[in-house]
């Protein structure tokens, strides 16, 4: 598993804590009583670092390598997964994978865009950022759960949509711009969670929801802090000041009134704990969907379009 | 080098010129412009009685909202509304200079308050609802009140039971509004469902240039999209997709021909002919009273 | 302007016609009496030709080269026709063009294949042979006029939808399926026109219509005489005995109770007098716009189920 | 002959092989059957068994409605519907032999009246109504008869509020019934626009072959759509593109995971998974009592 940086003095502890035992093994020695308090005072420390994470920090937590994919997720929280491929037009995106499952026993709709956890992986789902045909196919799986009067799990984390040739040419801008007005006319409840990553429209093209949470350590942004810094401040490296300035993390998004909740993650982030992870956004994940069903659909609507209308601040 | 090599070349250096400054460059004295696109010298007078389009050669020079406003509407019809809404400044935000002072700085530049002009006015005797953005405000940037100020246009159309034109001109969201930026695009496509499910014409014309955010959201949702000649129209920049594909784009990359081919828009005016095609697109769309 | 091989003894006789006027004028000689028999002779052996033409035979006048395209209709039949391109998806298909127009005071929208007259024409209009993206930006159009309540015009020249990798990548006949079942959703008046082949599935993806009418001499089949010829006869030369068997005339198709009527064609075909053409099927198409146009949406659609519900012939 | 050469010849080889015969040739004795696709000596017992999927290889080999029907519904619990509808001749068409004669000839191979079987029955006791396809009865090619009650398959769920599941298996149109054969995609799929308007689930399973006519109607309208292993799918058969277009085609053209890759079908299944699959998406899609 990759160490990030601000982990190594808690793996350096921990390490200690594993020599001690050793030794004591071998000698015989009682340290009983030792080990206890270094273990809670590592913890301790664990719990200090991971509350005063800075905004750039926790974006490698919401980066780690490790951390649980949409894929993942689906396994952990929900039975009966039947993925539903393709847009019917000539393209499966494999950066945006959906179907059809049970959470606990309610059918869903769920999708969500895919990341790897290797080269490999990486290459086949395009790090994440989907094409147009993604959005398309979304889209697709959004009416089939409006048909069937299934809600709609979207799960994001994506660097953002593809910026490519082939994107631009079979609108990248449209699609997105689509799925925004298409969800707002969904008649069944619609539940988004930034699992990780999400950046900017290509995020927004799945999250349009009556209910959005964030795992604790994800960030929700229009433009990547590496982005902004190389606009604005024509240097890159700034990214940690532009992550600062760009107020991107789960609590600043629920001060803003953005998302309605937040899903604590595991000590340590998503990674340290799939199942915990899995079961905690279950848990949050059902509850809206009780809240939300049996609403109707009008209702649904109506509420879903005055949450966006009131978004944005200004002077009058 | 080939023929073919010089004639890519010369693109690619129209391209490079286009991406500097495709405004006019008034700096060769007061009564005298040169065309950055064909590089001939030109009397303001006539660019200015031309629709600041170059006689010469025919190039679309981007022109602001106000400009827009007294080519698109009749004499004296339109009435600007929202315009007390200003920008606010939640996040605080800074970077090698304040949120603030940037748009204090745009304002004093553009004499606008925001990079949007909404309001009501006549195009041929018809009403319509409109929402036309500037580029020279930040960029024509959407942030919070270029997004209220769009759904506001478009709720104006709702009440009245009129069509609605969106011009758009924008580099993308107001980075300094961060996620408040962003739910502007949700903002403003919602309101779109709301003129779809009201059965109301929405048209857009697609200026130069239409990018980011806006693209993905008001931009593209148009009944009728339209670009204007010369406009370049995407959803990532040039040169973002050449840092990611590691590869150089065809000269004519996102403009609006190429949209075009690509089953985007679907259609191209010119700046004179853009008048009376919305004129005429509404006429076509109006019900028959019963 | 391409001669067909039975028009050659016509053109024979207008020949001799010509002849003798150049002969009377040259040598004064009154020969007015004998011109003029000539000259009914000549239109009596016509109207006898062209009444008994083979389906074969009249195949090749559907096929003319100098037919009138879906261009030429619009041009002569409609006013402010404004082309609407693109699927909003990455292609603008040339082999189907549709737009907004004005037939007489009522705003329609007007869709069709269009055929080349020369080779770069053919190329640019693949020979009216469209791709999925064509029929994919059809349903948008027909989603257009279904929105602002204006009836749909279709017109159609095709020898079939394209037959090409890449067609079959973007799923030719799930775009051509999707256009079959949307259409028998709208809501608005739709009147479809064969104008010269009406050939197999890519032109039933056009057709699904309230009014079908054929001009007089143009075909619609399941399959073209020469495929259907090298299938069951396993001899493409037979294509003349299948354009027989398959009963693809316009009459045939009325017998059949499959169309609404047939607009008569000028004497020797279409192209012979592309003004009168373009005026009779106006005419036609506005007969059907006012029939429709009061009908209420459920109605029409109803009656449009029915209508194709009933096709087929079977034992019971 | 690089490796990747012979590799290719190979795949164009077992596809020539399948062109010719996809069914089990039993001409090697009653006991013993050979798969066309691994050139396996097999048992019949062990093949029937298997679902008709060689032990060997995997390869699926076509099967007829009837053992379709038996593997696919829970035992004795189908009921064919519409069996009386019976094929007319409304041309009176004869090529090299009448179509009468061609239907006869079908009927007597087959011991099927058409090329489709229609019913309701119940998949691990899921009642659903079900059109099934017969390639055996002339290459599962649909006139009037087959669009009829493909129909009426669709009527009954619509009636009953049950779903709805096509099976198909076609070479494309009824040739010898031309126009009035080309109509029946647009009722198959005006039936299908009435299923989707009641909300009712439909899913089609394609087989081998599912082309043409059947293809661009009501097999690609599913709301769920499964592809059988080893089936082949497509709008133009093979040999028409490679005259139109003059070159030769990728070895996996049109087979189920090309079809998947491009984007046009939901699901691939083995012959096994295929009754288990059908039973779960039904039940997911169950609307609750309430
Ligand atoms: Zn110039
Ligand atoms: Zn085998």
């Amino acid at each position: 598993m990759a160490i990030l940086e601000f982990e190594k003095p808690i793996v350096e502890i921990q390490k200690k804590i594993q020599e001690l035992k050793e030794i004591s093994e071998s000698s015989g020695m009682d340290v009983t009583a030792e080990i206890e308090t270094f273990e809670k005072q590592a913890l301790e420390y664990k719990k200090e670092v991971y509350a005063n994470l800075t905004p750039a920090q926790r974006l490698q937590i919401a980066r780690h390598a490790d951390r649980p994919t949409f894929l993942d997720y689906v396994k952990l929280m929900t039975t009966d997964f039947m993925e539903m491929h393709g847009d019917r037009e000539g393209m499966d995106d494999r950066a945006i994978i959906g179907g059809i499952a049970k959470i606990e026993d309610c059918s869903v709709v769920i999708i969500g865009t895919q990341k790897g956890k290797n080269t490999k992986e990486n290459l086949t789902y395009n790090f994440g950022m989907p094409q147009p045909q993604g959005y398309r196919k979304a889209l697709r799986l959004f009416n089939h759960a409006n048909k069937f009067n299934m809600p709609i799990v979207t799960l994001i984390d994506t660097p953002g949509a593809y910026p490519g040739i082939k994107a631009e040419e079979t609108a990248q801008g449209t699609a997105i711009a689509v799925n925004l007005r298409e969800m707002a006319k969904l008649n069944v409840p619609v539940i988004a969670v930034i699992t990780g990553e999400g950046c900017s429209g290509g995020a927004l093209g799945l999250a349009v929801a009556d209910r959005v949470y964030m795992l604790e350590h994800s960030y929700y942004t229009v433009i990547s802090p590496e982005g902004c810094a190389s606009i604005l401040w024509r240097d890159a490296s700034m990214a940690g000041t532009a992550a600062e300035s760009l107020k991107i993390t789960s609590e600043d998004l629920l001060k803003f009134g953005i998302i309605d909740g937040i899903v604590k993650e595991p000590l340590g982030g998503a990674h340290c704990d799939y199942e915990k992870m899995a079961n905690d956004l279950k848990e949050t994940i059902m509850r809206a969907i009780y809240e939300l069903r049996d609403v109707n659909s009008k209702t649904l609507r109506n509420d879903r379009y005055n949450k966006y209308r009131r978004m944005g601040v200004f002077c009058q | 080098m080939t023929v073919k090599d010089w004639f890519e070349q010369r693109k690619e250096m129209q391209i490079a010129r286009r991406d500097k400054e495709t405004r006019i460059d008034d700096s060769v004295g007061n009564l005298w412009v040169k065309c950055y696109h064909c590089n001939a010298q030109l009397l303001k007078k006539e660019v200015e009685d031309n629709m600041e389009v170059c006689p010469k050669c025919g190039y679309h020079f981007r022109i602001n909202a106000r400009t827009r406003i007294n080519q698109l509407f009749d004499e004296g019809t339109f009435e600007e509304l929202f315009g007390n809404i200003t920008t606010a400044d939640p996040l605080e935000f800074s970077d090698t200079e304040s949120y603030k002072k940037r748009v204090t700085a745009a304002r004093a530049k553009t004499n606008m308050n925001e990079a949007v002009i909404s309001g009501v006015g006549e195009i041929e005797g018809e009403l319509t609802a409109a929402a036309v953005m500037d580029f020279e405000f930040m960029g024509g940037s959407m942030g919070s009140v270029v997004g209220e100020k769009v759904t506001l246009a478009m709720e104006e159309a709702l009440k009245r039971e009129i069509p609605m034109i969106a011009v758009t001109a924008s580099g993308g969201a107001r980075m300094q509004e961060s996620i408040l930026s962003l739910m502007q695009m949700a903002k403003t496509s919602c309101a779109v469902a709301k003129l779809n499910e009201a059965g109301l014409l929405y048209i857009t014309v697609l200026t130069e240039p239409t990018f980011g955010g806006v693209t993905a959201s008001f931009a593209m949702l148009g009944d009728i999209i339209i670009a204007e000649k010369d406009a370049r129209i995407g959803f990532a920049g040039r040169r973002v997709i050449e840092q990611t594909i590691r590869q150089s784009l065809p000269a004519d990359f996102q403009t609006a021909s190429y949209l075009m081919k690509y089953g985007q828009i679907d259609m191209i005016s010119d700046r004179a002919g853009l008048k009376p095609m919305l004129a005429k697109i509404i006429r076509l769309h109006k019900k028959k009273k019963s």
